[in-house]
């Protein structure tokens, strides 16, 4: 399709406003975490200083807060992995019947609002669960959280490891048994091996997902686990700790723009096997 | 001539270090052979536990616990049944008008999102210079890992709007947009629909960039050859191919905006209660968590509708 | 005596500070740390709730906390609690370095103290009936259904060694009592002052006709509080505007009463230019000029104040709403010999008066007072003056049975509040 | 070789049957392979040909072990391996896409099967150059498969599988993906491979051509059965359907109507168009020899294609047409709409039994017209 260079011309402009307009606010934090007030008000280019840098390095809770979020951000990533590689397995190498339930009901905790995810899974836990023979309460904390995290990342992996088998040969599983390997040994030699680096992605995607939640995490974290989410949401409400927000904010954007890089490297990547 | 595989197999041992699955491996994989539901059961039975046990029996309980009554002097969920939440929930005037008004902003929010989408989108993959394209993607993405209030601080100060004669010293001059380009929507509706956009963006842009990708140049071509003009190959040929991935998209742009309650909190200083959202954490910490869950079930239906809906248009090949 | 020292690190966090405030001088008690010249602002003496400060450099370390933790319980610590608490009772240090009454309780008790904000009492009571806290900084609003939910522990006050020295006034009240037990430990009180904005006002207001009548410079610039339990406020006001209607308790409305409330509120939404939750977003629409009257804390006024805000604040003739905070113990606690310990620490003298302080409301004990420096705070949060309190309402939980002790009707429980102001704000 | 081997046939198939379909609900059944017998012998390059949907794909996917049968045996040497895993069977395959594993370098694919049977990192490494040597890949055991060509990646699958030295090479259209003149070179060089290893060759295919020049035996599939089993030549020139006579090369098939008019004889008829004259164009007349039959018609169309031509006559008093391939250089006064004689031998014309062509062959068919009868 032709299109005149005026089009083209719009087009471009639109993609550059684009741009502009996703990166101007992040722009404005990083600049605000050098500002000298304490203010959301915009400094100008006039004031500058690394105070709040250094602040925000000797303070233990926004650090604490970052330790606490990588953690839970790790494990719910790990379990989310197997339980969404499982089930990408399971669902590219049979047909059956209620396939299309099980996908929609993978996709479900990403769809449906974080408050609605939240107030359900609040709800579960906060009860003591009577089985009969034994009750528990699943209660809050590090354990709720992970169990929460995990349950909306399983279908970032899914969904990465799922389109990385689709895009192999079917044909491999079959080459490799009919070449003597047995179960074990193809999915060693050659079914991991093929979906490592879309495992990998999808990692990085569900660690970045679970470690930025915020409303999920607000009604499952327990006392005294603070997330780095809930530490900024907390320190919205104090005064004295907006540029420290600022600061972490900046923070956390520049040491993730490499891990998205990465992914988004790994997830394109990667040999497909598509045989031709 | 050449000897039989069977030689070649105990030629394995000749080798040392056989590496060879060890005898109980070996048991367990020939009691897999040929046993499809097996196999189906023990790849997806931990996922499927975990999903419905977790995830579905928590929706399920949720709108149990939505037909019990409040005590009213403690505030806490009685044991006695009643239908007066729901009622409440779906009857109220006032409660359905938040639903609709925010299913109106989750639509415009979606819709603005589209307009965007689809010209940057086209071209990235059809205009801009080859080598281009992968930078430009990854730039529209990389912002998605800021952080959720990372972005909506950073709109916070975006449209933070200018004090006025009574402003204490240092405080007239409002955020980035009041006090560089003299003009802010301040906080309210519209910065909490700009701010929505700016979210879900990149959400929009990225699989209706896929469809794009996927289109070959040639079926344009072929449009334009039989004489329709860019517009008419527009909305003839390229917006129906493209309808999973607007489908896909969309399901990100509105069932998100659909359920945020933090944005309203950031961009919209204490007015309405703007959004559903809102309401539901407003009911929650009232305490009435019956209520709540209540409320809970009207995004619940409408997602959930929506979903089936973008299901049918291909949308979940395409997320 | 060495507790001079105590409010002496108030002066601000950084030597050039310390050795500056040599004088008496008028600070704005709590975020006076960057600007140097908001501390010295001419009006802040003028400012009722200025905090006096006595710059005694006494080095640190050697403050007498004025505290002997309980041996018993000392030897029963778990090591941690987990609270909930209104933003400002619980500093470590971390927001102003000068502020940090939970480092020395953990120095002295080996508790580490996890804080959970709460940003209203009806927030509170959802999260402590999760069962996951310990204990909680309760509003008069909130303890009435946490006590009845069962969600607190009766104390037993021989356990507490501040206990005695709570002000008469504040012990066995209808919201921390039970059948004449003791449920808590007193822990401040304070009124919901309107603050205004003295450019626009020359004059002080001194009605809260200001935000409820209007025709006045702060029309449409008007800051209310959102929350159910706002709607006493304007059932204070009708008490005092129009007889006619007998509201002897904001807190006990009988239907009449409360729709002639909610149509007040109703017709407020005109004179109202925000709805604050958090108190940051009134704090900043004070600072900005957008909000020239409202319904505030104290604490909001001195932060405000200190990034040179032209604000002042004062109680209205009709009187005001207002909180008698308590600290209380959890049922289910997981911790209980930390969260007692807690709860005996934040009412102890100088704790006690550290909150008071950076809080911007009157202590609990009486001893606080005593301390130096303390005289000018204690007067100007009225602390020791029972006819102050007169006219102050204390939050408390609306319930069918009238708490003016009328029995001819049913008032409207507080869950109707809530309902009626989801409503009035959706 | 062994007498003893021939005794005993590399594959047997028994009854063999195969339905998709949900269980137990009769109606959404596809009977994929239907009750089908075979015995293929050791040593044999052994072609199942057929259209595609027509089962060979799935018989062969059952010798290999890929797919359990509904019913029915699968022998290979004597042994029953009907529900033995791949894995466990002396059989190896070669792909259709290849399936090569792409994380893997030629070497690793090759050395592939060696490594899980335990075989020592110095003997796999041995065998596999060896194997990678004689399908003259030495030297690029090191690339990975998506930097070879498409023929490269074939003789690498080939390799990899015969490394394992299988009982029985199974391949399921090996050659479908590489363009003509590649194809050629490939069959050649299977045949020359096959006859150096001396393996049974299972070779599936829809190409009669390849079936034909390839395999020292054909079962010709269609609608899940086998219609006929043979050398190629019985098949070409004896087939026992209708079916196949259309299937394998070009044929004219007469119903009985027609047949009965013309040869006399009421039952389906079958005849090449090759061996078929034109006797007489036009008002020339022309001699019908002893033992020929002759009909009249009308040339409906003339396809030049090269050596030959192709006329498509309608017969006179008959909506049957007939194909008659001709040398090019007697067609003189041949052109559409013109009246001719046709003649053949009785002999050349066979009876067939009447099974249907389904659409998707007659395309098939179609296309075959095009390339003429340079197979044979």
């Amino acid at each position: 399709m032709r299109l005149s260079l005026p089009a083209r011309i719009a087009l471009c402009l639109v993609t550059i406003a684009t741009l502009l307009f996703l990166y101007l606010p992040l722009v404005v934090v990083a600049r605000l975490s050098f500002n000298p007030a304490k203010s959301v008000a915009w400094p100008g280019w006039s004031g500058y200083t690394t105070e709040w840098w250094s602040k925000a390095w000797e303070s233990d809770a926004p650090r604490e807060a970052l330790l606490n979020s990588c953690k839970v951000a790790l494990v719910a990533t790990v379990i989310a992995l197997v339980l969404g590689t499982l089930a990408a397995m399971a669902m590219t190498r049979f047909g059956f019947f209620g396939k299309d339930v099980v996908s929609f009901l993978l996709v479900l905790p990403i769809a449906l609002p974080g408050i609605v995810t939240g107030i359900a899974l609040q709800n579960t836990f906060s009860r003591t669960i009577d089985l009969g023979l034994f009750s528990f309460k699943v209660g809050f904390g590090f354990h709720s959280l992970v169990i929460a995290h995990a349950t909306f990342c399983v279908v970032v992996a899914y969904n990465n490891v799922v389109a990385r088998l689709r895009r192999s040969s079917p044909n491999l599983l079959e080459a490799s048994a009919d070449l003597g390997a047995h179960g074990s040994q193809t999915f060693r030699y050659i079914t991991f091996p093929l979906v490592r680096s879309a495992m990998l992605a999808g990692g990085i995607l569900a660690f970045a997902l679970s470690f930025d939640e915020i409303v999920v995490t607000t009604f499952t974290a327990g006392s005294g686990f603070q997330t780095l989410p809930q530490w900024i949401l907390a320190n919205f409400s104090r005064p004295q700790n907006v540029p420290l927000v600022n600061v972490m904010a900046t923070f956390v954007m520049i040491v993730s723009i490499p891990l998205a890089w990465l992914a988004q490297r790994l997830s394109d990547g990667g040999d497909t096997g598509a045989g031709r | 001539m050449t000897a039989p595989a069977a030689a070649g197999a105990a030629g394995a041992s000749i080798g040392g270090r056989a590496s060879g699955p060890s005898r109980p491996w070996r048991a367990l994989n020939r009691a897999y052979h040929g046993r499809r539901r097996l196999g189906i059961g023990s790849l997806l039975g931990l996922p499927l536990t975990w999903m419905l046990v977790i995830y579905l029996g928590s929706l399920v309980l949720l709108v149990v616990s939505a037909l019990y009554e409040l005590d009213p002097v403690t505030q806490k969920p009685t044991t006695t049944f009643t239908t007066a939440n729901l009622t409440s929930a779906f009857t109220e005037w006032d409660t359905v008008w938040v639903v609709i008004r925010t299913a109106g902003v989750a639509l415009l929010v979606t819709i603005i999102c589209f307009l965007i989408s689809v010209p940057v989108a086209f071209f990235v993959s059809k205009v801009a210079w080859r080598w281009a394209r992968r930078g430009i993607v990854v730039a529209m993405l990389l912002p998605l890992w800021a952080g959720y209030l990372v972005k909506g601080y950073a709109w916070r100060a975006m449209v933070s709007p200018a004090g006025n004669q009574f402003a204490a010293a240092g405080r007239g001059g409002g955020g980035f947009l009041e006090s560089t380009i003299g003009w802010t929507p301040g906080y309210g509706r519209v910065a909490i629909v700009v701010t929505l956009v700016y979210f879900w963006l990149p959400y929009m842009v990225l699989p209706i960039y896929a469809g794009l990708d996927r289109l070959p140049v040639s079926l344009l071509d072929a449009s334009g050859d039989l004489g329709a003009r860019p517009l008419r190959t527009f909305r003839s040929v390229i917006l129906p191919l493209l309808l999973p991935s607007i489908a896909a998209g969309s399901i990100f742009t509105f069932s998100l905006s659909m359920g945020d309650y933090i944005v309203p909190q950031i961009v919209n200083q204490g007015e309405e209660r703007f959004l559903f959202g809102s309401v539901i954490n407003g009911v929650l910490g009232a305490p009435n968590q019956p209520l709540a869950a209540a409320f809970t079930l009207w995004p619940l239906l409408i997602i959930i509708l929506y979903l089936l809906a973008m299901k049918r248009l291909g949308a979940f090949e395409n997320l | 005596m060495v507790s001079l020292a105590l409010v002496a690190t108030a002066c601000g966090d950084d030597d050039e500070e310390t050795t500056a405030t040599e004088a008496p001088a008028a600070t704005e008690a709590p975020g006076a740390t960057e600007a140097p010249d908001a501390t010295e602002a001419p009006d802040a003496t003028e400012a009722p709730d200025a905090t006096e400060a006595p710059a005694a450099t006494e080095p640190a370390g050697e403050v007498d906390y004025m505290w002997t933790p309980n041996a018993d319980l000392v030897a029963g610590a778990e090591g941690q609690l987990n609270v909930i608490a209104w933003a400002g009772y619980i500093e470590d240090g971390s927001t102003d370095p000068a502020y940090d009454w939970v480092t020395p309780f953990r120095d002295l008790t080996g508790c580490e103290v996890n804080v959970k904000l709460g940003n209203s009492s009806d927030e509170m009571v959802q999260l402590m009936q999760s069962g996951e806290y310990d204990g909680v900084s309760a509003s008069g609003d909130a303890t009435t259904r946490l006590i009845q939910g069962g969600e607190i522990a009766p104390i037993d006050v021989a356990e507490f060694s501040s206990y005695a020295d709570v002000f008469e006034g504040l012990k066995l009240q209808p919201w921390n009592s039970l059948d004449g037990e003791p449920m808590g430990i007193p822990h401040g009180r304070g009124a919901n002052l309107l603050v205004y904005n003295t450019e626009a006002f020359p004059e002080a207001p001194d009605s809260w006709g200001v935000m409820f009548d209007g025709g006045t410079a702060a029309d449409g610039a008007v800051s209310v509080y959102d929350s159910p339990i706002y709607i006493a406020d304007a059932a204070l006001y009708l008490k005092a505007t129009q007889p006619d209607l007998g509201i002897e308790n904001p807190y006990a409305l009988d239907q009449a009463q409360f729709d002639a409330s909610i149509a007040l509120l109703e017709s407020q939404k005109d004179l109202a230019g925000q709805y604050w939750a958090l108190y940051t977003d009134q704090q900043a629409a004070l600072e900005d000029g957008s909000v020239l009257a409202g319904t505030t804390w104290q604490v909001i006024v001195n932060l405000a104040q200190s990034n040179g805000a032209l604000i002042d604040a004062v109680k209205p003739v009709e009187g005001a709403t207002g909180w008698s905070d308590t600290w209380m113990l959890s049922s289910q606690a997981a911790n209980p010999n930390c969260m007692k310990l807690w709860m005996d620490w934040i009412a102890s003298p100088w704790a006690n008066s550290q909150v008071a302080v950076w809080f911007g409301e009157a202590p609990s004990n009486a001893k606080s007072c005593g301390l130096d420096g303390m005289a000018e705070h204690c007067e100007i949060f009225h602390a020791e003056e029972t006819d102050y309190w007169n006219d102050v309402w204390y939050w408390q939980t609306a319930t069918e049975e009238c708490l003016d002790g009328r029995t001819d009707v049913t008032c409207v429980p507080y869950t109707e509040w809530v309902n009626a102001w989801t409503e009035l704000r959706s | 070789m062994a007498s003893e081997r021939s005794q005993v046939p590399a594959i047997q198939l028994v009854r063999l049957r195969k339905t998709f379909g949900r269980d137990g609900h009769d109606s959404h059944q596809v009977v994929a392979v239907d009750d089908v017998d075979l015995e293929i012998g050791e040593g044999e390059f052994f072609s199942l040909l057929g259209p595609s949907g027509s089962g060979k794909t799935t018989v062969l996917r059952m010798i290999a072990g890929f797919e359990l049968p509904t019913g029915g045996a699968v022998l290979l040497g004597g042994q029953d391996v009907t529900r033995t895993a791949p894995y466990d069977r002396d059989v190896n395959t070669v792909f259709q896409d290849y399936a090569l594993f792409p994380h893997l370098t030629v070497q690793q694919n090759v050395e592939y099967g060696l490594k899980v049977k335990g075989v020592g990192k110095a003997e796999r490494r041995r065998r596999a150059g060896e194997m990678l040597e004689s399908v003259r890949l030495g030297s690029f055991g090191k690339r990975k498969p998506h930097e070879m060509s498409g023929g490269q990646r074939q003789r690498v699958a080939l390799a990899r599988a015969l490394v394992n030295r299988p009982k029985v090479l199974l391949l399921d259209e090996p050659l479908g993906a590489l363009d003509l003149k590649l194809r050629e070179e490939m069959q050649v060089e299977l045949k020359s491979i096959q006859h150096e290893v001396g393996i049974t060759f299972v070779f599936v295919t829809h190409d009669q051509g390849e079936a034909l020049s390839m395999s020292s035996r054909i079962a010709v599939f269609n609608h899940g059965r086998i219609e006929q089993v043979g050398a190629p030549r019985e098949i070409y020139d004896h087939p026992a359907t209708s079916f196949v006579a259309g299937f394998v090369g070009t044929s004219n098939v007469l119903d009985p109507v027609t047949s009965a008019r013309v040869l006399g004889v009421d039952a389906t008829h079958s005849v090449r168009p090759e061996r078929i004259r034109l006797v007489a164009v036009g008002s020339a007349g022309g001699r019908v020899d002893d033992g020929e039959v002759s009909v009249d018609g009308t040339v409906v169309d003339v396809q030049y294609l090269g050596a030959e031509c192709r006329v498509r006559v309608q017969l006179d008093d008959s909506s049957a047409h007939l194909l008659a391939s001709v040398p090019s250089d007697g067609l003189a006064g041949v052109s559409p709409g013109g009246p001719v004689r046709l003649a053949w031998s009785r002999r050349a014309a066979f009876t067939v039994t009447a099974t249907d062509l389904d659409d998707h062959s007659a395309d098939h068919l179609g296309a075959e017209l095009q390339q003429g009868g340079d197979e044979q």
